[in-house]
């Protein structure tokens, strides 16, 4: 029987590996520490590690965020957690500045090995603020790698290479996902011992003929249960491309996935207006134009801030039932 | 030019509370009570899972919105964070529109969009609600800024807390209101702690949190808001600053929190102990404290505040009724209140696309 | 002879003529009174309206672009110039949570009738922070408008409509421009007595019928130089559509091109990931796939951080050389 | 706990300058001509059109660069805003790379990626050269962690302007670095301007802007640019702190720049009068001031002086050849320095597409 264990306990295992692993990673954050995570994520660390290695810091995100960057340039090894990565709003000028510029500024003599996580969804009725989901921002900037995790088994393992990762890393989470549970085997069960998986590398999450559902995050989730109906009520079958990373990006598995289905849907929690789905929508048509029987669809949120009420906001974020829909419009 | 304020008299001697009558005294029993049991029905319908996300409560801290709001005039306008039931109850919204918004529905004060953290009333000089930790203190600038700017005798007060100084938008301001003379009043509402972080842990300073205005040269006062009428001595003075010399306070009120920081927080009895609260609710409770000074004061008697209670209570249960009655937003209202044009039908919001759903 | 002015005075212009309209516009900034602007478009501003008009601020724009939304909330109307858009990023929580979501947030009851301009713009050697492109995020989130004037006539025109525009419009210039000349033609000369362009209106600056040129920003000018080139060289017909401004959107006349040339190409000196090209590309793809002949094509700035060697950073941006060659792949 | 250091004896008798040799005195001197000699080059070939961007330049500062990183150990790190050549060469980094950097060409220190306003020299500990006001000053915080961190006994020195100082990230990085005893310095330097904004126009006040510092329970002193032996004397003590209590240090020290803004800054005789900058030329200029310490003291004589003076703008000549005669990068160095990864084309490096040209 394979262990199941939850999206939550696989990144907590991920960084108490890690911070086992090499003695210049270092977690902070808000609540990080001495309150386990505001979504208990850093459960139980504080306990284990103490103050040195988990540490909670004010309500500063730039000056806490600049200042992992700053001891990054040094060698430490910050994995910072955003409370929301909504927060990044008042600390993007670290972000996008220093984190992701300064390498390219002094002529490559600098690096930036940190990570920030924390997560990123909306659907929790925690109002517009707090529902941002900025992976295509992040992935818009060279010198950023930006990492979304659907399961249990791919947060461990991207969580793991994003905190060896010498680049700087994005990494965003899901509320929504961390109660839920997958199979995560152990590190005896594993040939190499640990579970590492590394950016770049899509997964295909289903195997399928007919149309490729590509998304990331949550979305796959939503796209397995749409490949599942459409199987089952329409005779469809659908292959579900999970891109995992979305820079570094991988490319020739979408490519390979829809030169084989001809067909493709893009599925996010984002909104649309230059959201990741346009620029995969777009390297699709540019790249397979003749082997597309279909223009390239998307699903994603409905284009307003993201609404409180609860049964509203169910509306607006992608469903099964919406990815349905597009897939059967044009198969 | 910065100071701290030196109140030789009593609170309650101050002529700002001197002039009240005993009907304003009652007036803030009820508005603090009506704030209390507002909360602890929403909490109920909360644990009932009638509502979503977050709610933060403001049991303990009542007289401090309750305080400052009751010394607002026609020009004074009011901010503050995510904390912020009390402060729209004391401006004088409905409990209806109130619960309504914590239910998600249409009949919500901010037409179910806003949620337990964003409640607005433009029309009572109310400007939210603001999720962001500090978001608000620049936006608190600029209404004090439109206040001076249209020539009015105004003042802004913008609420945050103790964890919120920290945050660079904050010392921003500060710089930006003494500098261009803005009548702005931060009120710090101090409640020991920031989530599960006490202030210790959050924050550098010499005595207090309100002295770093010193070094923008902004006066600063720090004060109890245990009783209401210091809330208003204290407060009052920095009104007065703001109307005469159109220049800006901050104020640093120590108040606590009964509840968790939200009503998630299941570590709320983890990073204080059970005595320090109950020590709060048994002896600092500012209600009771208040009620206490009515009945001394012989401006009521028992049975009257019972009734008031009793009628908060209802008032209290009938809006979760009429949350519960009304109806949730249409879909379509999704795609309302994003632009003005748009709503408008104006020109403008009737040229080229605005949404950009497939 | 129409009048001739560059795209400062331009600018300048309208707010000069905005400021006289309605009292209730401020123009307020770093610089931008005594010192008549870092870039002098406020040029001569300060010594006509004054201090309460023509405000300096200090370098605070988290503080000061979070004070013009508060004070646009009670009905004045700034006018912020941020000296580089590029230091959005210390104000962006201020710009997209507050001026672009308070509105939604507060059911309506709310709206910010503030204006963010300053340049955007690369190809000056400023290195990567000062030259940020973000219009493809500001775009991305419904509650802002996002504005980007490629002429001196577009620029008057645009200013004056955003400045009146009762949503935040993001306003986007650039440094390159700003001493360029273009026909403007004086308010008496104008029919209704002044120049005022609504927004979400695309201007086709040039006819054709072989492909279609689809652009925002300066790009819009390579774009006509590309076509001037594909015309007398390889007698290749360019259309070239200036969208001017990104949200509100005129799909409608960039589909009406497409659906005549069948060809398209989006050129932008904004990076690629998630751009402005990306979204109307699939947009384009999405609603044209069957008229279209070859797939949409986009030509940007080079994917890195921007680079200050000066003649490396030219190769950077879109040049007419790279339309055409982008051109000529498909025509 | 926040305080002005009082220094009672005169700076030249501090015994941290008590230990300089005649050779180190001379040293200083050569440092702060070289820096000029620098500029004054540099300058000649922006107005050339050999460079692009900003060139903003440091002249009538030099002292403060030079003083603070005389004293700089084995463990002390510096990082700074864009006027970073002065800092740059104090560090040792030489005028070839620097000048290269200028002319945007593959010998620079940033390999032409970065201008003059982002120079970096790691092996040098000094970490730039940054563009956004005051996006330095937590990086600053962040050194000074990963020198804690690491058990490694140093401090960070994070150089800023009087204009940065109303920067929200500089504020939340003091809060930071008393609340975790780290030993960070920040030195404003405070030439009285903002670009053309004097500094009674940019900042609200008591007495300082380092005195902000004390809201926040930091340590900090004010003192004049002018004499290098009163920049080390002052910033001796904050390394000490640094050093040995591992807590920070606001130094605020006050000079004043020549030249404009950057050298597009049409205005400079606009915000400020010819008589201010004359004065500071003619009476404050800290090289002039050094140069008669040194023959005050018979360290050397004006011969000697002379030969450092012409070796320096020999040296500023040299580079200046070099950078002319220096290649442009070659085209496809556009994608290195992007990525670590990539760049070291590790396994991480090659998996996955990392650049999105079409
Ligand atoms: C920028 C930002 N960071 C973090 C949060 C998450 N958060 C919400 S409230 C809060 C604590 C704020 O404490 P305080 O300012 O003392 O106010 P109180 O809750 O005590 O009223 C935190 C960390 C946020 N909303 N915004
Ligand atoms: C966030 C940000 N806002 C504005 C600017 C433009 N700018 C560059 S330097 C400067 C003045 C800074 O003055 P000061 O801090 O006193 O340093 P000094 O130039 O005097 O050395 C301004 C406004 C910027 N680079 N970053
Ligand atoms: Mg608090
Ligand atoms: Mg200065």
């Amino acid at each position: 029987m394979p262990r199941r264990i939850t999206y939550r306990d696989a990144l907590r295992e991920a960084m108490d590996e890690e911070l086992a692993r090499d003695p210049m990673v270092v977690i902070m954050g808000e609540e990080v520490a001495q309150y386990n995570g505001a979504y208990k994520v850093t459960q139980g660390l504080w306990d284990k590690w103490g103050d040195k290695r988990i540490v909670d810091t004010p309500i500063s995100e730039a000056g806490f965020i600049g200042m992992g960057i700053g001891a990054s340039m040094l060698g430490v090894r910050p994995v910072m957690e955003l409370m929301f990565w909504s927060f990044y709003t008042v600390a993007w000028d670290q972000i996008v500045n220093n984190a992701a510029m300064v390498r390219y500024m002094s002529g490559g003599k600098i690096n930036c090995p940190i990570v920030i996580r924390g997560p990123a969804n909306g659907g929790t009725s925690v109002g517009a603020t707090h529902s941002h989901t900025p992976e295509n921002i992040m992935a818009s900037f060279p010198g950023m790698k930006c990492v979304v995790p659907a399961t249990a088994y791919d947060a461990k393992g991207l969580l793991k290479a994003a905190i060896r990762d010498n680049d700087p890393v994005m990494f965003m989470e899901s509320t929504k996902l961390y109660g839920e549970e997958w199979d995560v085997p152990a590190n005896d069960e594993l040939p190499g011992g640990e579970l590492v998986i590394p950016l770049g590398v899509a997964d295909i999450k289903r195997s399928g003929t007919d149309i490729s559902l590509i998304a990331h995050g949550r979305a796959v989730i939503t796209c397995l249960q749409a490949a599942e109906i459409l199987e089952a009520e329409h005779g469809i079958s659908a292959e579900v491309v999970d891109v995992r990373s979305i820079r570094p990006l991988d490319e020739e598995t979408i490519l390979d996935s829809v030169s084989r289905t001809h067909r493709a849907i893009y599925v996010e929690e984002g909104r649309p207006f230059c959201g990741v789905g346009a620029q995969i929508a777009y390297t699709i048509q540019s790249k397979l134009f003749d082997e597309l029987d279909a223009p390239v669809l998307r699903v994603t949120s409905l284009d307003a801030p993201a609404i409180y009420s609860p049964p509203l906001e169910a509306l607006q974020l992608p469903t099964p039932e919406l990815v349905i829909e597009k897939a059967l419009s044009i198969c | 030019m910065a100071k701290k304020s030196a109140s030789s008299e009593s609170a309650a001697d101050a002529a700002i509370n001197r002039s009240l009558t005993p009907d304003d005294k009652i007036k803030l029993y009820r508005e603090m009570v009506r704030i209390r049991r507002f909360e602890q029905v929403s909490l109920q319908h909360y644990q009932a899972g009638r509502m979503g996300g977050f709610l933060h409560l403001y049991i303990g801290q009542e007289s401090v919105a309750t305080g400052v709001v009751s010394l607002m005039g026609e020009n004074d306008h009011i901010i503050t964070a995510y904390r912020d039931h009390g402060h729209a109850l004391a401006v004088g919204m409905t409990m209806n529109e109130c619960m309504a918004e914590l239910f998600g529905k249409g009949t919500g004060c901010s037409r179910g969009k806003g949620g337990s953290m964003h409640y607005f009333a433009p029309d009572k000089n109310y400007w939210g609600g603001h999720g962001i930790v500090a978001g608000q203190t620049p936006l608190g600038l600029g209404l004090a800024y439109g206040l001076k700017y249209r020539g009015l005798k105004g003042a802004a007060l913008a609420f945050l807390g103790d964890g919120a100084v920290n945050q660079g938008a904050y010392h921003e301001s500060l710089n930006i209101a003494e500098l261009f003379d803005l009548p702005v009043i931060y009120v710090i509402e101090n409640n020991g702690y920031s989530m599960g972080t006490s202030q210790a842990r959050s924050s550098a300073f010499g005595n207090s949190l309100a002295e770093r205005a010193a070094g923008y040269g902004i006066a600063w006062d720090t004060f109890s808001g245990e009783d209401i009428y210091e809330v208003r001595a204290h407060t009052h003075a920095a009104i007065e600053r703001a109307h005469t010399e159109c220049r800006p306070t901050v104020l640093e009120v120590k108040t606590y929190r009964w509840e968790g920081h939200s009503v998630a927080d299941a570590n709320k009895l983890k990073y204080r102990t059970k005595e320090e609260v109950e020590l709060h609710q048994r002896e600092h409770d500012p209600i009771q404290r208040w009620k206490r000074v009515l009945l001394d004061e012989g401006v009521c008697d028992e049975a009257e505040l019972k009734k008031i209670d009793k009628a908060a209570q209802q008032e209290a249960e009938e809006s979760a009724e009429f949350a519960k009655a009304s109806a949730y937003p249409a879909p379509e209202t999704i795609f309302e209140d994003v632009y003005w044009e748009v709503d408008q039908m104006t020109t403008a919001g009737l040229t080229g696309r605005h949404f950009f759903n497939d």
